[in-house]
């Protein structure tokens, strides 16, 4: 082992990533235009939508997990869906407070009811939900099978969230980019589109960091197996008395 | 699994019968709470009127907390769900029995509750025909998405704190959905309330799915 | 022919202590097996180990011929657990818990109500709740649930505890006549006189595993009757 | 008794920091009432500005309910009720232990839900003079009701519906002076402020009061 | 001198069922008296009385000279009760259960540990939480709890249930000791060998009332030891 949880791969990434955000920066604040009707505040779209689509990403991965590790069992997946959905809070995290500090210039307040607005909260308390029951003091298989559970229900939460604009009538922007024929500027687009990419590879980065982290934690665990298994033989050896013999 | 689900409801509506819990305790909650929050939104601005199906939706909803924390402290008890996983039930028999002694006692506390609104909030109750079916739909989904977490939370020795927090945010959108089609049924506005019950229905529909798949799952581990 | 119980290496976690060590236990159908060792030895995971209760991490375990280590439910409803928790509804009278259990296993309401006199809980305790019960009427009322399962093999944890007199020598009775009618029993007790008294075998366990020879052996093992099936 | 009440303290305080429910779920469960209730008071029409103060109490006020229904299950477990009769430890003491304990774990909450609604519903926490000691004297007025309640309720079987029952109606006045407190603090109306907190601080000394003096009483019955 | 215990016609209630029906009892400080009788008889019933658990409703009832219809609160820090449940924090370790219910009687930090050095606690198992046990390893740090307190009557239901040969030596040991100190202790238990070896005295319970004549007091009555206070 090297000590760390990086490798050739990760470094490359994490390389790319820095240089990544060093370009969104730049795009974001410098090239890109003001916006005719939204001023310099627009420039907050360009860490508010992608962190909020790349957070929808990372929980359908820790939906994806969650069912494969209830299908099979699969170690590798049940560390993926925990790890991935972590980071999605953070970053849906960072999409709140993005969109709060957005609506403070745009809408005059942090905060409104407004069916997105509050579709993406209950999403968030959800996940810390599903990471509380992921901290739950107990056997880990158990854990991670009821995590697993309450893991798939991250699915409809996120696609209720997704379609709020759709479904109410909100405040909040409905689907602009997502559709085919884009009406905002092109370097605008561009620079969403960077930004998407930028904080994809961010994840991802940080995705493979956790997981291994997680995954030398379970291994940890498990070499004590070995010295647990002969320690508590052990036990049987001095007369298996609880009391040690004076 | 329904001769199970019949056995596992039949139990729980004799020990209902037995102990009156949700006739004595659940309901007068439901119907505080109703009176308190009303307190609590200021009477006099007028913004009850506004806010009457809310507030009933509200009081269902804690209600289903608190009748879901009964009907599995019952089943969490001194080796209680060893003993259900030994027996011959099929769990999603257990589940669909879970969900029914808890639906027909919510149903009872809904047909009370809306009596009370009626009378306190001095509401109209136009469009029978959407809210029987909208609390029929909307108590299908909350007994069985209740019913899911009451048995992964009732093991654990936390479970009076992480049921409410787990629960809460899945309940939500039947929250949102019955309050915004008893709206539309106060107000008369027919077709946009059906489009409500639908997703209702939706929502029932898949809750009931989900939990006759994983109940064993929850069952076994929690 | 095949064991009822055959575990070889069998290692079994709780969190993450070994409370089974690698443990080899083999017993032929019929045969009654005392399991006895010191606090924490391992006794009770063994029972619900066997019960499929408890998974059984690596090694070997099969259990009426089921093999735990791949489905451990099938075997449930085959087994009789007296555990050290009651399992039952505190709310409910002893009659409505033995006919809901009995009727859970799959057996009928007159199975119910001959163990229900079996274990002389016909009479007054009846309707009484069981939470209001005494220590040892409620052990009784899980003895009686116990019963009514018809289960192939049984598990009972410390059996004699807060029972009477009369109740001690019931249930030797008890396991007598079902091992006589081709019932497994494997105990796990500390009462060592009583419970040898009863036992074909007595097995040692300490630090999650069985000691291969065990000390207080002093009678020769009792035959298992060739006439069970 | 003050030797008593850190002994009890310290214990559920140790308590806390093993297992951390305050923290991971009542906190989130908080948070999520705000944002549930917000939208179910339907948020175009103008309600929620009135309705903030409310609904930061009730937000409270159902957090209260999780921890003394957390802080009493841990002493309602396998006999420790026994224990603690024939313990030397004064039933005074016991009581001041819990409202402690569990007032601690309410003022974090506070300050984290001031936080939430201050950003949340843009609320304007104007007079803070008036704000802190309102938060302190009504968590004061809720820990000592719920530990009373708490007490009385953990006994019994049927303790998750009979909490809340009995626990909301004798909450309610704190819910509506403190309300009233925070409107006041929130329109710069202080005059008016003041004399709800004082209201506060009276309810808050009649309960701690009151289970100085019943306390005894209640470990011994439930 | 006066008795340790005093019962005379006790009457006590649960619910409306009259568990004691009507109790005659008579302990002498220092003496060591088994309660013997069939489940449900009011053995554990007799002891939570006398720990001022439960209420005498009529008759007389003196407890280390406390008259317990009048004052059933003051008697209860002077006694050590190991009744049926545990009464122990399940989350919390061994060690700070032990020392919490050690401050809580007013004993201090050296007889938690003296305690839990004697109940064999003071290793591994320190820092396991209690709700990991095993059942005997439970018991034993209730029993650790008792012994922490310095009680002046110990009120024992089965108190060898669920302890391996040990735990069994151990517990022996301490009521011998107990007794030698001026320690008067009252033990419920089925397990009537191993509990007649240690006791002054059998008494049979039955009914809710004790049985005149103990039927299987085959022994002479051990005499009270004279040398203590
Ligand atoms: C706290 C406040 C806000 C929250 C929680 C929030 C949340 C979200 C979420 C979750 C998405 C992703 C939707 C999806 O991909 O399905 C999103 C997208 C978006 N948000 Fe916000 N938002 C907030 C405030 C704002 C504000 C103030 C603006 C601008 C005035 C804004 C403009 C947008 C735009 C343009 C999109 C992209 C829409 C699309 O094409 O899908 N948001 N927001
Ligand atoms: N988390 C844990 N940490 C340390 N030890 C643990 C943990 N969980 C379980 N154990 C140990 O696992 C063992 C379980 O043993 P088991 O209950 O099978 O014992 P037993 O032989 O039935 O004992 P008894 O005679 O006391 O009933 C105990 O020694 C217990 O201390
Ligand atoms: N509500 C009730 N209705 C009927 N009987 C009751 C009720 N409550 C308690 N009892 C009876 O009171 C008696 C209590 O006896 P107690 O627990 O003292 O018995 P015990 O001698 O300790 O028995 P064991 O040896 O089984 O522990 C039991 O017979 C029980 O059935
Ligand atoms: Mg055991
Ligand atoms: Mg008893």
């Amino acid at each position: 082992m090297t000590g760390t949880t990086s490798s050739r791969g990760t470094r490359v990434l994490g390389a790319l990533t820095l240089a990544g955000m060093a370009a969104l920066l730049l795009f974001a604040l410098v090239l890109s235009p003001q916006d005719e009707v939204q001023g310099e505040a627009v420039r907050m779209l360009y860490v508010h939508v992608p962190t909020a689509i790349v957070a929808f990403t990372a929980f359908f991965v820790t939906v994806a997990g969650s069912i494969v590790y209830l299908w099979k069992r699969s170690e590798w997946w049940d560390i993926t869906a925990h790890a991935s959905a972590e980071i999605g809070a953070v970053l849906l995290g960072a999409t709140l407070v993005s969109g709060m500090l957005w609506g403070r210039v745009s809408w005059g307040v942090y905060w409104t009811w407004d069916a997105r607005l509050t579709t993406t909260a209950l999403l968030f308390v959800f996940v810390l939900g599903y990471l509380a029951v992921r901290r739950l003091p107990m056997e880990r298989d158990r854990r991670s099978r009821l995590a697993a559970v309450v893991g798939l229900l991250l699915g409809p939460t996120t696609i209720v969230c997704h379609y709020a604009t759709t479904w109410w009538r909100t405040l909040h922007q409905g689907p602009t980019i997502t559709r085919l024929n884009p009406e905002i500027d092109g370097i605008m687009l561009f620079t969403l589109m960077l930004g998407m990419v930028v904080f994809a590879l961010l994840y991802a980065w940080l995705l493979i960091h956790r997981f291994r982290v997680l995954w030398l934690e379970h291994r940890v665990e498990d070499l004590g197996l070995d010295a647990a298994l002969a320690e508590r033989r052990s036990e049987a050896e001095d007369g298996g008395t609880l009391v040690p013999s004076p | 699994m329904f001769r199970d689900a019949a056995l596992i409801a039949g139990k729980d509506l004799r020990l209902e019968a037995r102990a009156r819990v949700a006739l004595n305790q659940v309901a007068p909650f439901a119907l505080l709470v109703l009176v308190l929050f009303a307190f609590a939104l200021d009477p006099d601005r007028g913004v009850l009127d506004q806010a009457t199906p809310g507030l009933f939706w509200i009081a269902v909803l804690l209600s289903t907390l608190l009748a879901v924390q009964r009907g599995f402290s019952v089943e969490a008890a001194d080796g209680v769900r060893d003993s259900l996983r030994l027996s011959a039930l099929d769990p999603a028999g257990i589940f669909l029995g879970k969900v029914v002694a808890i639906g027909v006692q919510l149903l009872v506390l809904e047909a009370l509750l809306l009596i009370g609104v009626v009378v306190l909030y001095d509401a109209d109750p136009g469009g029978i025909a959407l809210l029987v079916p909208t609390c029929l739909a909307a108590t299908v989904g909350l007994a069985a998405a209740g019913s899911l977490y009451g048995v992964l939370s009732a093991g654990l020795r936390v479970k009076e704190t992480i049921l409410p927090l787990l629960l809460l945010p899945v309940l939500a959108p039947v929250l949102i959905a019955a309050t915004q089609a008893f709206e539309a049924g106060f107000d008369d506005r027919m077709g946009e309330g059906w489009r409500w019950l639908g997703l209702l229905v939706v929502f029932a529909a898949a809750y009931i799915g989900l939990g006759l798949l994983v109940f064993d799952t929850l069952l076994e581990e929690a | 022919m095949e064991p009822a119980v055959h575990l070889r290496g069998a290692v079994s976690l709780i969190g993450r202590f070994p409370a089974l060590a690698g443990v080899d236990l083999e017993v032929a159908p019929a045969e009654v097996v005392l399991l006895q060792g010191p606090n924490g030895a391992g006794k009770t995971t063994i029972l619900r180990c066997c019960a499929g209760l408890m998974a059984v991490s690596s090694g070997e375990a099969r259990v009426l011929g089921v093999d735990l280590v791949r489905d451990r439910r099938s075997v449930r409803r085959r087994v009789g657990l007296l555990g050290h928790a009651s399992g039952l509804y505190d709310e409910l009278t002893v009659a409505d818990n033995v006919r809901f259990w009995a009727r859970a296993a799959g057996s009928d309401q007159a199975d119910a109500q001959a163990a229900m006199e079996r274990l002389g809980l016909a009479g007054r305790l009846r309707d009484v709740p069981v939470g209001r019960l005494s220590a040892g009427q409620r052990r009784r009322t899980s003895l009686a649930v116990m019963v009514a399962r018809r289960a192939e093999l049984w598990l009972l944890d410390e059996p004699h505890a807060g029972l009477d007199q009369d109740g001690r020598d019931l249930i030797d009775g008890l396991i007598g006549d079902a091992s006589a009618a081709g019932v497994t029993v494997l105990i796990a007790s500390h009462e060592r006189e009583r419970a040898e008294a009863i036992v074909h075998r007595t097995v040692t366990v300490a630090g999650g595993t069985v000691r291969p020879a065990a000390p207080s052996q002093d009678r020769p093992p009792v035959q298992v009757p060739a006439d069970v099936p």
